[in-house]
């Protein structure tokens, strides 16, 4: 039998220049052409979870404190925490070290495959999103990171904003994984006046270390 | 005509991303010897209140949870003083 | 200064103390009511009582289109007989109602929806009713602008043609009636708001106007999307009906290019031309109850997104107003009619939703006759309120349509 | 080409670069900068357009497309405003509605019939007999309409949308619009601008009048603009048009691309926490006999010709009207060599001391207390007649240019659409914000101001207020700023004369639909006594002008016919889109979304034929056989892969997870066990069943559960909403994506799935029903279900949907030696059917209920206590023999059976047909109907009637279900 290999909901056109397998997943590092930014990263092999419970004040996911009052988020240790509602957080282990293996207690759910992942990052990033949907990432009192859950090109996602700070501006996007095929589309439409281009991990890797 | 609805987790939001679910009703009458007009009155029937009305709503295309707010049918305008017309109906019961 | 002219719906008189019967609401179902029982059952001292002006709701802000393909057995002869009726009014009323019966096709988008079509059309074929399914190809014959191609939202499969239904001008119909009515001698007040219905004993005893107060033995609300909360409000009757704004929008006026009458469920959205040469099109309801009767941003962009998909050719083509009306929606999108039944003397003729144009003329004879005789006659029965509590809901829609999350 | 003012400061044309555009089939040269019309000017052309009833010659009226006056076709667009639609190289620009040309129409007779055309008249006429009516009604249509669109016709272009967030919506970019945007800006809050023309600068930019300290207006204009570009808080749309405002401050525009966007036309959608409406003035038409012939014109149209365009919009002028705006635009055009006969202004005084002065220093001829009554000339004007107001005494001037305003008029049009209200205003004689919206602000000349600073102050002061809406400015400064406004000059008084002392009968009110003053009278006798019914009688004010020309006179006009007093003068609607929108603008980018399985690439490469159900894209059929017969033998014989990823996967958890199964699932979900598969059924408070799925047990108050396609979507709102007063503790998981669905249904099914498993899968270790979960490969965890929806041995492997392509692979390789083929929906439909598993929706609509559709065995009556959604109306409808009943049924005589959606008949019909077929597993037809209980008994002849059938008919009987393999030993093997 054949090699097992993942499948990612994020099709890219450009050529990958350089790939490493992880769990899995052919991950593409590098892009050929990825240009000056800004960049659509396929996250969507990085593990999510969902975690519930009624009393989220007792856990600690990955040590983590999840932040009290919903739409706000916390980075910690490569792990994104978004509170979603009184008993609701997201996990997204951005790490690439590939640390977070999800607790074995009932509130979890691995939701990595529910959703395709992107990082939008660099500049325009926001002038791209003002095209596919109404939600107001520039209020002002929305301070990064924070968390949108809403319609974005029509479809709900959930949208966490980890920098608003002109060229290191990005965000992370996910949505149902049916919807990949149509909303990197999407995306990719809005962002040619801006010269969006596709790239690899490591573009993402090197961003958020900066942040 | 803009919508606007606040949810509770999201805040105040463009109304397409919400849907309506129904006048406020109180919760499910209990099931012993609910007459079919007791039941037909829980279901179906409306107040159609011109004013103020409390009633339900789903945020769909955001954090997925349901709340009452109240709002004025002839603005489509959320109310935060809170207080329906007609809230006690003139003439509950059947002439 | 004097007027030269007799004004068509009779002088302004003063509101009588008391009359026959008493109309709440100067729409169509009042209008062809009072028409009806002064026509055909010499009932004549009518009052009938509007807020603003005749053809201030509906009336004035309907589709326009009229059909006879509904769903059931209940309303196929129903809205057959209302189709049959417009020439027998411009005839009658002597005037042009503008009945262009241009024919209706209603397109279908899968498989599932030929099927329902098949239904309907085998339905409206067994009480000699004309319609037919025809394929995407043959519904390209009759509208060249259909884009029959697969790659839009919902590709066309094919269609109800329906010849027979088209378009009656919608204004005409309002001051021919209220003109017919007149001259039979209804008296319209207009300017004129119902506050109460009066009982004792279980009946009708009178009505409360802002002009005071008339006494009468019979009244019928028939005030459109208004209906359902003045009856609450009057005689604390809930009913089955959620009010909601529907839309709709006229581009600049073209010479011909749309000779029938094009809708789409799948797309949420009519067209036709008006004689004017205005593609009048629409069809979109907000799905809350509110009677604000406004036009949302959010639906004129559908409506241009739906038209660009299945009739491109009007990309190059401009808006050029939109409006609302109010439709009263019932679950099983038919309508509430009955008499006598809560309080003796009060009949009702709601829940309409956005079918209350076509219908007027065949429902203001029949209510007519139910109110001269106190009897209801057979077209009306399956009507009855009383239908949600039995469970019985009439299946004009293959889908449940109701506002709490019910489907 | 007519000589160009080539020195003026305020031009926006670049005399020296030449456009070349197609004009009725020749070549003729604008200049870069040029609207449409004004090219065609240049060119000589007075006669754009001939009208729409009585094809009456058009021409330049004023420059912002207040009237179809101008409407042509440009590059196959119709109705296309010459008058502010930039010229490009190239275009082709064609005359509407006209037998012969514009110049010379055939159809001009019309306007001496019009006698036979009295407001409404169609109504009366044509119907009797009724046989000429459909005749007549295609000569209507044929006549009317103005453009010509082909059916074919594909709209060329780039369009782009946009939805923006904003602390302040400035609406109009002129001196108040600026003003405002600026004190807002300074403020610290984020402000967007709008201005509908390709710069900012408003009623400003063109004029050369002092401003103030000797600044002419335009150099005012020009430093605003400057200010407002600096300032990095503010994004100005320039050549946008705001076209609705809506509550709750939601403004919609459009903006015409320039050369570098990359967007012809895009649509924008603004958010903004406070709106400032500061969209100025037209002017207010003066009616008089022949007041729209060509070579008539208003004020700010011939001065703009002049000073935006250089064009000097005629030789020898005579001035009619009623506003110092007037008096200005009659010295700058005498100035740059406009020879002017005569001024004759409306009003008896109240004028600008220093114009007057001016006018009498240049001996310009002014008669006070005069109105222009009728324009000469059969196609273009050649002579005025003027007469005093009092139409005593008259006089008449020879001319090729009438410049002709009674007033102006605020545009108000971004109040009232948004549910502001409009009050008559004496003073002015115009209709003034009364009630504004909430955090909706007026400035400038829409407050019916005229003087240049109180415009500014105006502006500043609304800013401020817009500032204070966004809790970012104090009452004192707002104090400050009114203060400001209320020391300068205040609104002029205007003038109240509607038409000049005429009959009427060519007197146009509305130039659209050619109304006269004749027609409005005839409806008023008629009892339309309102102006909204008027507009409806006699349709002034519906045409593409969209109420800018008669929107102002008509409710003054029939206030004053019936004597009305001034409080009863009420303003008629205006509708958005304030400015005629394309369809393709508004329709934007238009993404489609849908969603695609983990098998879509595999499927499309075999073959499968997609249909969009709902919010996903799923393979219906894998061959052009409609009826699917080798897939459904394969099926039958060998094995077959459905792709069933869209069925709704959820998890529930938490203490009372159980208890909210209980609400929503009819069964008794606590009997539901470990290892099980439970199917069972939703209902609606109807009882109808919504949905129907299967339940399996994880754990203690842990449950994995399947919902059907269309409903997964609606399964977390439902379950939520029938729980929403119980305050129970759970949580749901939606797993629809996250796992694949392959349905491996064959009697091969199992020889497949053992080549690539590696636990025991017989049917002792995994029988019926049951639920297993397993590894493939040691690596892919995969959730396992013996079910038997198409009546064959079945496996329903959930994968998770990254490895879904993997597992597909090794079953179609594993699979080659036993045949295994695609199945698409519609096999799978008959394959089920043939079984009488039903379908909802197909087998079951709004008034079908579970015991209708014989599934009354999943309901537990005695599960009270849990409230079930569906459990009183069930109960209570029990008993009913009227209800439609699902039967099976067999056609007589096997003929062919009939389409889906026939009908059962007698004299009535008695049910439908919802899914028959000629069973290619059963060599008959069968299928199952909804059908009265009268009818559902077995043995029943049922009488089908069919669309197009005439008087043929179907007969079937009512049989035992199911069809195929009644045992279900085939499912269970």
């Amino acid at each position: 039998m054949k090699e097992i290999q993942r499948v990612s909901p994020v099709v890219f056109k450009s050529t990958p220049v350089k790939t490493k397998t992880r769990d899995n997943w052919e991950v593409v590092m590098e892009y050929s052409e990825e240009g000056d930014g800004p960049f659509l990263v396929d996250l969507s092999h990085r593990p999510r979870f969902d975690l519930q419970d009624s009393n989220l004040a007792a856990q600690k996911p990955f040590g983590i404190e999840i932040p009290e009052t919903p739409g706000i988020c916390v980075l910690e240790k490569g792990v994104l925490a978004n509170r979603m509602n009184g008993t609701q957080v997201s996990l997204y282990n951005l790490d690439s070290d590939d640390t977070a293996v999800m607790p074995d207690e009932s509130g979890y759910t691995d939701v990595t495959e529910s959703t395709m992942c992107v990082a939008l990052i660099g500049k325009n990033v926001f002038s791209i999103c003002e095209k596919l949907t109404a939600l107001d990432f520039m209020d002002p009192q929305r301070k990064a990171p924070f968390l949108f859950q809403g319609p974005f090109s029509h479809v709900p996602c959930q949208i966490v904003t980890l920098s608003k700070e002109g060229d290191i501006s990005g965000l992370v996007l996910t949505c149902s994984r049916g919807y990949g095929r149509d909303m990197i589309h999407s995306i990719l439409h809005a962002g040619e006046e801006f010269k969006l281009t596709p790239a690899g991990e490591n573009r993402f890797t090197n961003w958020i270390k900066e942040l | 005509m803009a919508l606007t609805i606040t949810c509770p987790i999201c805040g105040k939001r463009n109304g397409y991303e919400f849907k309506f679910g129904g006048e406020e009703k109180g919760p499910r009458p209990e099931e012993k010897d609910l007459t079919p007009e007791a039941w037909c009155d829980y279901v179906h029937m409306n107040k159609c209140v011109a004013g103020v009305q409390q009633e339900w709503w789903f945020h769909k295309d955001g954090c997925g949870s349901w709340f009452p707010i109240y709002r004025d049918t002839t603005t489509n305008l959320e109310q935060e003083d809170q207080k329906a017309t007609n809230q006690e109906g003139k003439n509950d019961e059947q002439v | 200064m004097f007027l030269k002219k007799k004004p068509m719906w009779g002088k302004k008189t003063k509101l009588k103390s008391s009359y026959d019967v008493v109309i709440i609401g100067g729409g169509l179902h009042s209008l062809a009511t009072a028409y009806f029982l002064a026509k055909e059952h010499g009932i004549t001292d009518i009052a009938i009582i509007e807020k603003n002006y005749i053809g201030f709701g509906g009336a004035g802000r309907n589709t326009a289109i009229v059909r006879a393909n509904q769903r059931t057995q209940y309303n196929v002869p129903l809205y057959k007989e209302a189709l049959d009726l417009w020439p027998v009014l411009t005839k009658d009323l002597d005037y042009n109602l503008m009945f262009n019966n241009c024919g209706n096709l209603n397109l279908m988008h899968s498989e599932a929806a030929m099927k329902a079509a098949r239904m309907t059309i085998a339905t409206a074929q067994f009480h000699g009713v004309e319609s037919h399914l025809i394929d995407a190809k043959e519904a390209k014959e009759l509208v060249p602008a259909l884009n029959i191609s697969e790659d839009i939202t919902f590709p066309i499969h094919g269609a109800m043609f329906h010849p027979p239904g088209g378009v009656v001008r919608h204004d005409a119909v309002v001051w021919g009636l209220a003109r017919g009515a007149a001259q039979k001698g209804v008296e319209i007040h207009q300017q004129t708001e119902a506050l109460g219905i009066g009982t004792k004993n279980g009946k009708v005893t009178s009505v409360t106007t802002s002009q005071g107060v008339i006494n009468t033995k019979q009244v019928l609300i028939s005030a459109g999307g208004y209906s359902a909360a003045l009856i609450y409000d009057m005689l604390g009757i809930k009913l089955p009906i959620s009010v909601l704004t529907i839309q709709a929008m006229v581009t600049q006026p073209l010479k011909p290019v749309l000779d029938h009458v094009v809708s789409s469920g799948a797309y949420h959205c009519y067209a036709n031309q008006t004689l004017k040469g205005e593609i009048a099109t629409g069809a979109h309801m907000d799905p809350w109850p509110n009677y604000t009767t406004l036009n949302t941003a959010h639906y004129i962009k559908h409506q241009a997104e739906a038209l660009s998909e299945f009739l491109p050719c009007l990309r190059g083509v401009r808006f050029m107003r939109i409006w609302g009306g109010l439709a009263d929606m019932t679950p099983d999108m038919a309508p509430i009619m009955e008499g006598n039944n809560h309080v003796e003397g009060f009949f009702m003729d709601c829940g309409w939703g956005y079918f209350g144009f076509k219908s007027c003329s065949a429902v203001g004879k029949y209510m007519a006759e139910y109110m001269a005789t106190d009897n209801c006659p057979d077209m009306l029965k399956p009507f009855a309120l009383s239908r949600y509590q039995e469970h019985k809901l009439m299946g004009e829609t293959a889908a449940l349509v109701n506002y709490s999350p019910d489907n | 080409m007519m000589n160009r003012f080539n020195h003026l400061p305020t031009l926006k044309v670049d005399t020296t670069q030449k456009i070349a555009f197609i004009y009725k089939g020749k070549k003729h040269y604008g200049v870069k900068g040029d609207t449409v019309a004004t090219a065609l000017y240049a060119n000589g052309i007075r006669i754009f357009a001939r009208s729409l009833k009585y094809h009456r010659p058009r021409g330049l009226y004023s420059l912002d497309g207040e009237c179809s006056n101008t409407c042509m076709e440009v590059d196959g667009i119709p109705n296309v405003r010459c008058e502010n639609t930039l010229l490009e190289d190239g275009m082709v620009i064609k005359e509407q509605n006209v037998k012969g040309s514009a110049e010379n129409d055939y159809m001009s007779f019309l306007d001496k019939l019009d006698w036979l055309m009295p407001a409404g008249f169609y109504y009366n006429v044509m119907h009797k007999p009724a046989k000429i009516w459909p005749i007549a009604m295609k000569q209507i249509r044929k006549a009317a309409g103005l453009g010509k669109i082909s059916p074919d016709y594909e709209m060329p272009g780039k369009f782009d949308e946009v939805f923006l967030n904003t602390d302040v919506c400035v609406i109009g970019g002129g001196p108040a619009g600026m003003m405002a945007a600026l004190s807002s800006a300074q403020k610290g809050l984020r402000v967007i601008l709008m201005e509908s023309r390709p710069w900012l600068g408003g009623f400003f930019e063109y004029r050369s009048g002092q401003y103030k300290d000797r600044q002419a207006l335009h150099e005012r204009a020009l430093f605003l603009a400057n200010e407002v570009a600096a300032h990095e808080n503010i994004r100005s749309f320039t050549s946008t048009s705001a076209v609705g405002t809506y509550n709750n401050n939601l403004v919609t525009g459009f903006q015409i691309g320039k050369k570098e966007d990359v967007f012809d036309q895009r649509y924008i959608e603004i958010r903004a926490k406070s709106v400032v409406a500061a969209a100025g003035c037209i002017e207010r038409p003066l009616i008089f006999d022949n007041n729209e012939r060509p070579g008539v014109m208003q004020i700010a149209c011939a001065l703009r010709l002049a000073k935006t365009y250089g064009l000097l919009p005629g030789k020898k002028a005579v001035f009619s009207i009623g506003h110092d705006l007037g008096l200005e635009a009659a010295l700058e055009l005498h100035d740059l060599g406009l020879a002017i006969s005569c001024v004759a202004d409306i009003r008896e005084d109240g004028h600008d001391p220093e114009l007057l002065k001016k006018i009498e220093d240049k001996k310009i001829p002014l008669l006070k207390g005069w109105v222009a009554t009728k324009a000469h000339g059969s196609k273009l004007v050649n002579k005025i007649s003027l007469a005093s107001v009092d139409g005593l005494v008259s006089k008449s001037f020879d001319c090729d240019l009438v410049v002709a305003s009674a007033g102006i008029t605020p545009v108000t049009g971004h109040i009232t659409v948004a549910q502001g209200t409009l009050k008559y205003d004496n003073h002015t004689g115009c209709f003034l914000p009364d009630q504004m919206p909430e955090k909706m602000h007026a400035a400038g000349r829409v407050l019916g101001l005229n003087d240049p600073l109180s415009v500014e102050a105006s502006g500043t002061l609304a800013g401020l207020q817009a500032a204070f809406d966004c809790e970012n400015c104090s009452i004192q400064e707002i104090g400050e700023a009114r203060k400001a406004l209320e020391n300068l000059p205040g609104p002029v008084r205007g003038t109240k004369l509607v038409t000049a002392p005429v009959k009427g009968r060519k007197s146009f009110i509305c130039f659209d639909e050619d109304a006269t003053i004749k027609n409005i009278k005839q409806a008023i006798e008629k009892g339309f006594d309102v102006p909204e019914l008027i507009k409806r009688f006699t349709a002034t004010g519906l045409g593409p002008g969209q109420g800018g020309i008669p929107g102002h006179n008509l409710p003054l006009y029939v206030a004053k016919y019936q004597t009305l007093p001034d409080v009863s003068i009420r303003p008629t609607n205006v509708r958005p889109p304030l400015v005629p929108t394309l369809i393709s603008t508004y329709a934007g980018v238009n993404h489609k979304m849908f969603k695609i399985t983990p098998m879509d690439e595999m499927q499309r490469k075999d073959g499968g034929i997609f249909r969009n159900l709902g919010v996903w894209q799923r393979a219906r059929y894998f061959s052009n056989d409609l009826t699917c017969k080798k897939e459904i033998e394969n099926v039958r014989s060998n094995v077959g892969m459905l792709d069933g990823s869209t069925l709704g996967k959820f998890r529930i958890h938490g203490s009372d997870a159980l208890k909210a199964l209980q609400r929503v699932f009819v069964s008794d979900m606590s009997k539901v066990k470990q290892g099980r598969v439970k199917y069972s059924a939703m209902c609606n408070d109807d009882g109808c069943v919504i949905d129907d799925g299967v339940v399996v047990k994880q754990g203690e108050n842990d449950y994995y559960f399947t919902t059907s396609s269309g409903r997964a979507g609606q399964t977390v709102e439902w379950i939520r909403y029938h729980t929403r007063y119980d305050g129970w503790t759970f949580a749901l998981v939606n797993l629809t994506d996250s796992l694949g669905v392959i349905n491996l249904s064959g009697p091969n099914a199992r020889k497949v799935l053992e080549k690539v498993v590696d636990i025991d899968i017989s049917n002792e270790a995994f029988g019926y029903s049951e639920y297993k979960e397993f590894k493939i490969q040691d690596t892919v965890q995969t959730r396992a279900m013996r079910l038997g929806f198409v009546g064959e041995l079945s496996y329903e492997l959930h994968v998770p949907s990254s490895y879904v392509k993997a597992v597909w692979l090794m079953l179609n390789e594993a699979g080659k030696e036993f045949n295994i083929k695609n199945f698409g929906v519609e096999a799978q439909n008959v394959l089920r059917m043939e079984k009488c598993h039903i379908i909802l929706g197909q087998e079951s609509e709004q008034r079908t209920n579970l015991l209708d559709l014989g599934l009354g065995f999943l309901w537990d009556r005695n599960k009270t206590e849990a409230k079930t959604v569906g459990a009183v109306a069930l109960r209570q409808a029990e008993n009913d023999q009227t209800r439609l009943k699902l039967v099976g049924f067999k056609t007589e005589n096997n003929t062919r059976a009939p389409r889906d959606g026939a009908l059962v008949v007698d004299e009535k019909v008695r049910g439908y047909i919802c899914t028959a077929r000629d069973s290619f597993s059963l060599n008959e037809a069968v299928g199952m109907a909804l059908v009265e209980g009268e009818l559902s008994k077995i043995g029943t002849r049922l009488e089908i009637y069919e669309d197009e059938c005439g008087d043929d008919r179907i007969y079937g009987k009512v049989v035992k279900m199911p069809f195929y393999d009644p045992e279900g030993t085939r499912m269970k093997m």
